[in-house]
């Protein structure tokens, strides 16, 4: 099968989307001739002109507040936030507009609108370009949240993003844009629902649930654990919101033993909503205490070695996964 | 007045006025909760500016003090009431009260808790309808307090610099809650701002329904014709108190009277006598009609049943 | 000793403050003349004059950076954010910028912000004015957040926060404000660190632990539940972060079941956070699962009505508990 | 130049040239990581605007193109160099990187990596002088780019509002990224906005040291009067890419080299030479001096140790 980068995942996702509706476009900060930041929307300007990729003045809350208007008018806007850091300025759009919309106005005022945006670390961009807030979001009702962590998930599930009637934030990860992976040709006829987590490694001791760039780590981290004689089950969670606490559940279920990962900081992130969720309905098939890895709560900095000690790493995941495996309850 | 029924105009102040007196007596009696703002005052330009719309195809946002504006897009009354009283017959189905309401099959993209949280919303559907080549306008209601939240200048910027169809129709009421508009901006007005983004900005007497007509219609042609947004100050006052329970003690019963004797329906009243428009028995009967449609609103959300609570977590996704 | 509401005692607190420390100013929307949407800072003007009590234009998210700014050059600046709910305007604000600065720019950088802002439902203000987003700020590492759920703690709790060289939320429940409680009249000598959890009362059998206005529903419900012959004990977190885990820890070593209750919405809230904690440290000594009482995740709506079935109720507080007794492990 | 030592603003600008080619020389051999954003072609803007000020008293924030702004204040290369290499000795001990640096001691606020970031922030430190009568001014560097965030817009207003003493100094260097000035705003310049906020603006050659320097001065002034902020638009040109990487395809190659043409440093010194402020030997010696303090600041930040991940949670809280 043809391999392609995360960045030409979602390039060719948008592409598609683009062709087969006239009412999706694209905004944002230097999307056009520049082609993003990270160069997801590279050639897009050539293909469908300047309306339908259209440069935005640097002015997050206001052009997302302008891409909801246009959702509410019938327009299926993709915004895209350069970094997600800067998706704070617009907190106050996607909470108090686009998540409520929906349950206060009715049917007639879904919000079809996707924010894309490039989310963690590992480049050396410093406290205000590495974070990842994708937690913040899950805990407003009326946004989903998507993450990928393969290029043939970014593709579809943007693809899905775009046809949902939800706003959705779609967290793109850093690393994610130069991971390659295979991508079937013929994915475009085949959109998923979102909602629906995937089981990305079986295994039979301990699960461990991840998402983003989090399951690339995981999935690495399984294999060490294979070798050391642990057979971790990987579970790419793939939307934070819906949740698909069945795959979850039923897997943990299985191993007895479930480790989080998260790259966020670790105080009120997801990773406590997975824990405290696989407790409430699993509990009693636990054979060791949940653990989490995550960031801890600190700034991510911009100095490697301090961005490195922050971040987890596929070494601790695999430690984390090994100590469970004798962490009797 | 081309194009406006002048009778049917003044009969939308008189029900917008009793709806909103109607109110006011409602909260004063405990027969409504949460809080509302009433527009007391202000009828001219919510009537005179949606007037001035193709009702259903134009799409209006407007802010928390928005019954008026609702009325004045052709809202039913009685779903507004309703949704005052928390009902399932409400425009929100109770769900978001006096400060949340939207009827988009009459292009009312809705109310909006947000100080200058629809200035974003209406931008937008502008793009929209100009990304569909559709010949229609989006008309923006904002007040005076609204101008100085960011948005404005994010939103007032990418209309002018993209051509959009909109018209942003502040309501500079003098007052932002306490906060009189001369100590929140150091200009005289919300037009001044205008120039800023490369925009046209005017001023209009905010009492005279004519006046706002007049330039709401010009603007509207202007956006229509493809030749971009117009950024309008109404230059009105809330005679209400900012909501239930304001104490005004930020300003002078004075300075209210002294606006009260430029109220803009008996003005328009007596332009509409002078003018041999309206006889008193035409008057007479019109603003019974007013009182009647608020009556039965009333009545209606009385009668109209509670949300049922086995509902509260059904409508949250699409 | 004398009474006082929740806002006599908070504008106390104010005013003890702002004539101990000049530096101390307040500034937001229309807490002059008008003082305040919920009469805190009523009589503040009078007494400090307009520079010190300073209305400021409707622009939450300026307003706040501006009050950092003057936080960095040495002033301690009071916010008040008229509902919490506009705070999300202000959020790259606090979390870009307040929340960093001591992290990235060293010692010289901290940043002494208090921002009041009244939270949660209970008054019918609908979707936009009753939300409870403290959840939000706890997974932003930098900030602290305060929550009182008494007139005696808004008070302490308040000038501890503006004497604090940290960003503070301080979180005023609606329903406090007119809330009436025994506050000492020379309590202002003795003003604690912000951190400590209180056990608002004592008991054998469950432990629940809420804070802000769920602190005074799980005391009401205690009084319930004793009545049915089980013997709550209540902790009052008072501050989110720093969260005082050892507190709340000790009492569930005791009791052994744990509920959690929290106004806002379920997933992603708070309460799961505590609830791994607890899991992750005594788990070996529950004798039931740990459960939540929170808001379903819906917006609150304007309707009483629905409002009242969304929000976490005494009766609700005081099955769930009494179902946790019966629910063994 | 009154109170202007010509030779020293001179070396200024070297410096802030030299160490940026140094930047982006490192960059590209691999030898620093993450980003940074060079500022070559802008060093008269920021040199003139700091040299204006009073070092250590007044109060100067930045943006996320900084390394100049810094060394402008009396910011040392060091410990800049050593934050871009990610080290222990630098201005942010590795934490901040290039966008996030401070030096308090020098009234230099710090770098801020969210774009317009730095607008209110400079406002609250004007305030805060303001509240404490002291008679101290912050200035604001910033984008066109960041004009046109929503910040930008409310704290312009509040500053006026309150005739607090800060200056806003717009370096329009006709991108935002590679977003063209004029297809970023309608009007032509960021300058027209100020007198909707009822402040004085003023657009002068961002190129030209002097001509900064005496319109920063001559603003200081007025804020130290008391009479309130004043806006500063700097036309000049950012002769680098936009960060390391950057293609710079929003723009042709004949644009670039007729605002290179258009130097400020060459220019700077025919003046001085003409003036006979600047002998060809003096010149060498600067030029030298330059570079020296640049490879000193590089030879520091290698040898310079790496933060010790042990220390990684320390600092969260004051
Ligand atoms: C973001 C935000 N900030 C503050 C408020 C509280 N608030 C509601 S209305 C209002 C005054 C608005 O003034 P203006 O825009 O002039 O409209 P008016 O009330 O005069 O109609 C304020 C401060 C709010 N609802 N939203
Ligand atoms: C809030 C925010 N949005 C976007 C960015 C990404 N970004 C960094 S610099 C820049 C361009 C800024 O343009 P301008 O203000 O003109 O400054 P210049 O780069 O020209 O010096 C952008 C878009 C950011 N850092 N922060
Ligand atoms: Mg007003
Ligand atoms: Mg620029």
């Amino acid at each position: 099968m043809r391999t392609l980068t995360g960045c030409e995942a979602l390039r060719e996702a948008l592409r598609e989307e683009m062709r087969r509706d006239k009412t999706v476009f694209c905004l944002g900060e230097d999307i056009g001739v520049y082609g993003g930041a990270f160069g997801v929307t590279r050639g897009l300007l050539d293909a469908f002109g300047p309306e339908r990729v259209l440069d935005t003045p640097i002015s997050e809350a206001g052009f997302t507040g302008v891409a909801i208007g246009a959702a509410l008018a019938g327009s299926r806007p993709v915004v895209e936030i350069m970094f997600m850091d800067f998706i704070l300025l617009a907190f106050d759009q996607l909470a108090n507009m686009a998540a409520k919309s929906r349950y206060v106005f009715g049917p007639h005022a879904a919000c079809p609108l996707v924010i894309r945006t490039p989310g963690g670390g590992g480049r050396g961009y410093g406290p205000t370009h590495s974070q990842s807030l994708e937690a913040l979001f899950a805990h407003i009702p009326g946004l989903k949240i998507v993450a990928p962590s393969t290029p043939a998930d970014a593709k579809t599930l943007l693809k899905a993003a775009i046809r949902d009637d939800n706003p959705v934030l779609f967290v793109e990860h850093k690393l994610l844009y130069s991971l390659r992976g295979e991508v079937p040709a013929r994915a475009s006829s085949r959109v998923e629902r979102l909602g629906k987590a995937r089981v990305v490694r079986k295994g039979r001791d301990v699960t461990i649930v991840a998402w983003s760039w989090m399951t690339e780590l995981a999935r690495r981290a399984a294999r060490d654990l294979a070798e050391a004689g642990v057979d971790a089950e990987v579970v790419d969670l793939r939307t934070l919101s819906p949740l698909d606490s069945e795959t979850v559940m039923t897997s943990v279920a299985r191993t007895g033993r479930l480790l989080i990962v998260e790259e966020g900081c670790r105080t009120g992130g997801f990773a406590a909503e997975i824990g405290f969720q696989a407790f409430e309905s699993v509990f009693d098939r636990l054979d060791a205490p949940i653990r989490r890895v995550t960031c801890p709560d600190v700034p991510i900095s911009a100095s490697p070695v301090l961005e490195q000690a922050a971040l987890p790493s596929q070494t601790a995941i695999a430690a984390a996964a090994a100590a469970l495996m004798t962490d009797e309850i | 007045m081309r194009g406006l029924d002048e009778c049917h105009a003044y009969r939308l102040m008189l029900t917008i006025r009793c709806f909103e007196e109607k109110v006011e007596a409602l909260f004063a009696r405990g027969l409504i909760h949460g809080t509302a703002h009433a527009a007391i005052g202000q009828e001219a330009a919510a009537a005179g500016a949606c007037l001035a719309l193709r009702r259903g195809r134009d799409y209006v946002t407007s802010t928390h003090r928005g019954h008026g504006h609702c009325l004045a897009c052709g809202g039913d009354a009685r779903r507004i009431m309703a949704e005052l009283f928390g009902k399932e017959t409400g425009y929100s189905r109770g769900r978001g009260g006096s400060q949340l309401m939207a009827d988009f099959s009459l292009g009312f993209l809705g109310s909006n808790g947000i100080t200058g949280g629809g200035i974003p919303v209406a931008t937008g559907a502008a793009l929209s309808f100009k990304l569909r080549r559709a010949r229609r306008v989006a008309l923006c209601f904002f007040g005076d307090g609204a101008a100085n939240q960011g948005v404005f200048h994010e939103a007032l910027n990418m209309a002018a610099l993209w051509n959009l169809p909109v018209v942003y129709m502040c309501e500079n009421n003098r007052y932002a809650m306490s906060m009189p508009v001369e100590r929140a901006m150091a200009v005289s007005g919300i037009a001044e701002r205008a120039p800023g983004y490369g925009m046209p900005g005017l001023t209009v007497d905010g009492n005279d329904l004519d006046a706002v007509y007049r330039a709401v219609t010009a603007a509207a042609q202007r956006a229509r014709r493809g030749e971009g947004p117009t950024l309008i100050e109404c230059r009105t006052y809330r005679l209400s108190g900012h909501s239930r329970g304001d104490p005004r003690c930020y300003r002078t019963r004075e300075e209210e009277a002294q606006w009260r004797r430029r109220d803009p329906i008996p003005a328009y009243r007596a332009r509409l006598r002078e003018r041999g428009l309206l006889s008193a028995d035409e008057d007479r009967r019109l603003r019974r009609e007013a009182r009647d449609i608020v009556r039965d609103a009333v009545a209606f959300a009385k009668r109209s049943p509670a949300p049922d609570p086995a509902t509260l977590e059904q409508g949250v996704y699409a």
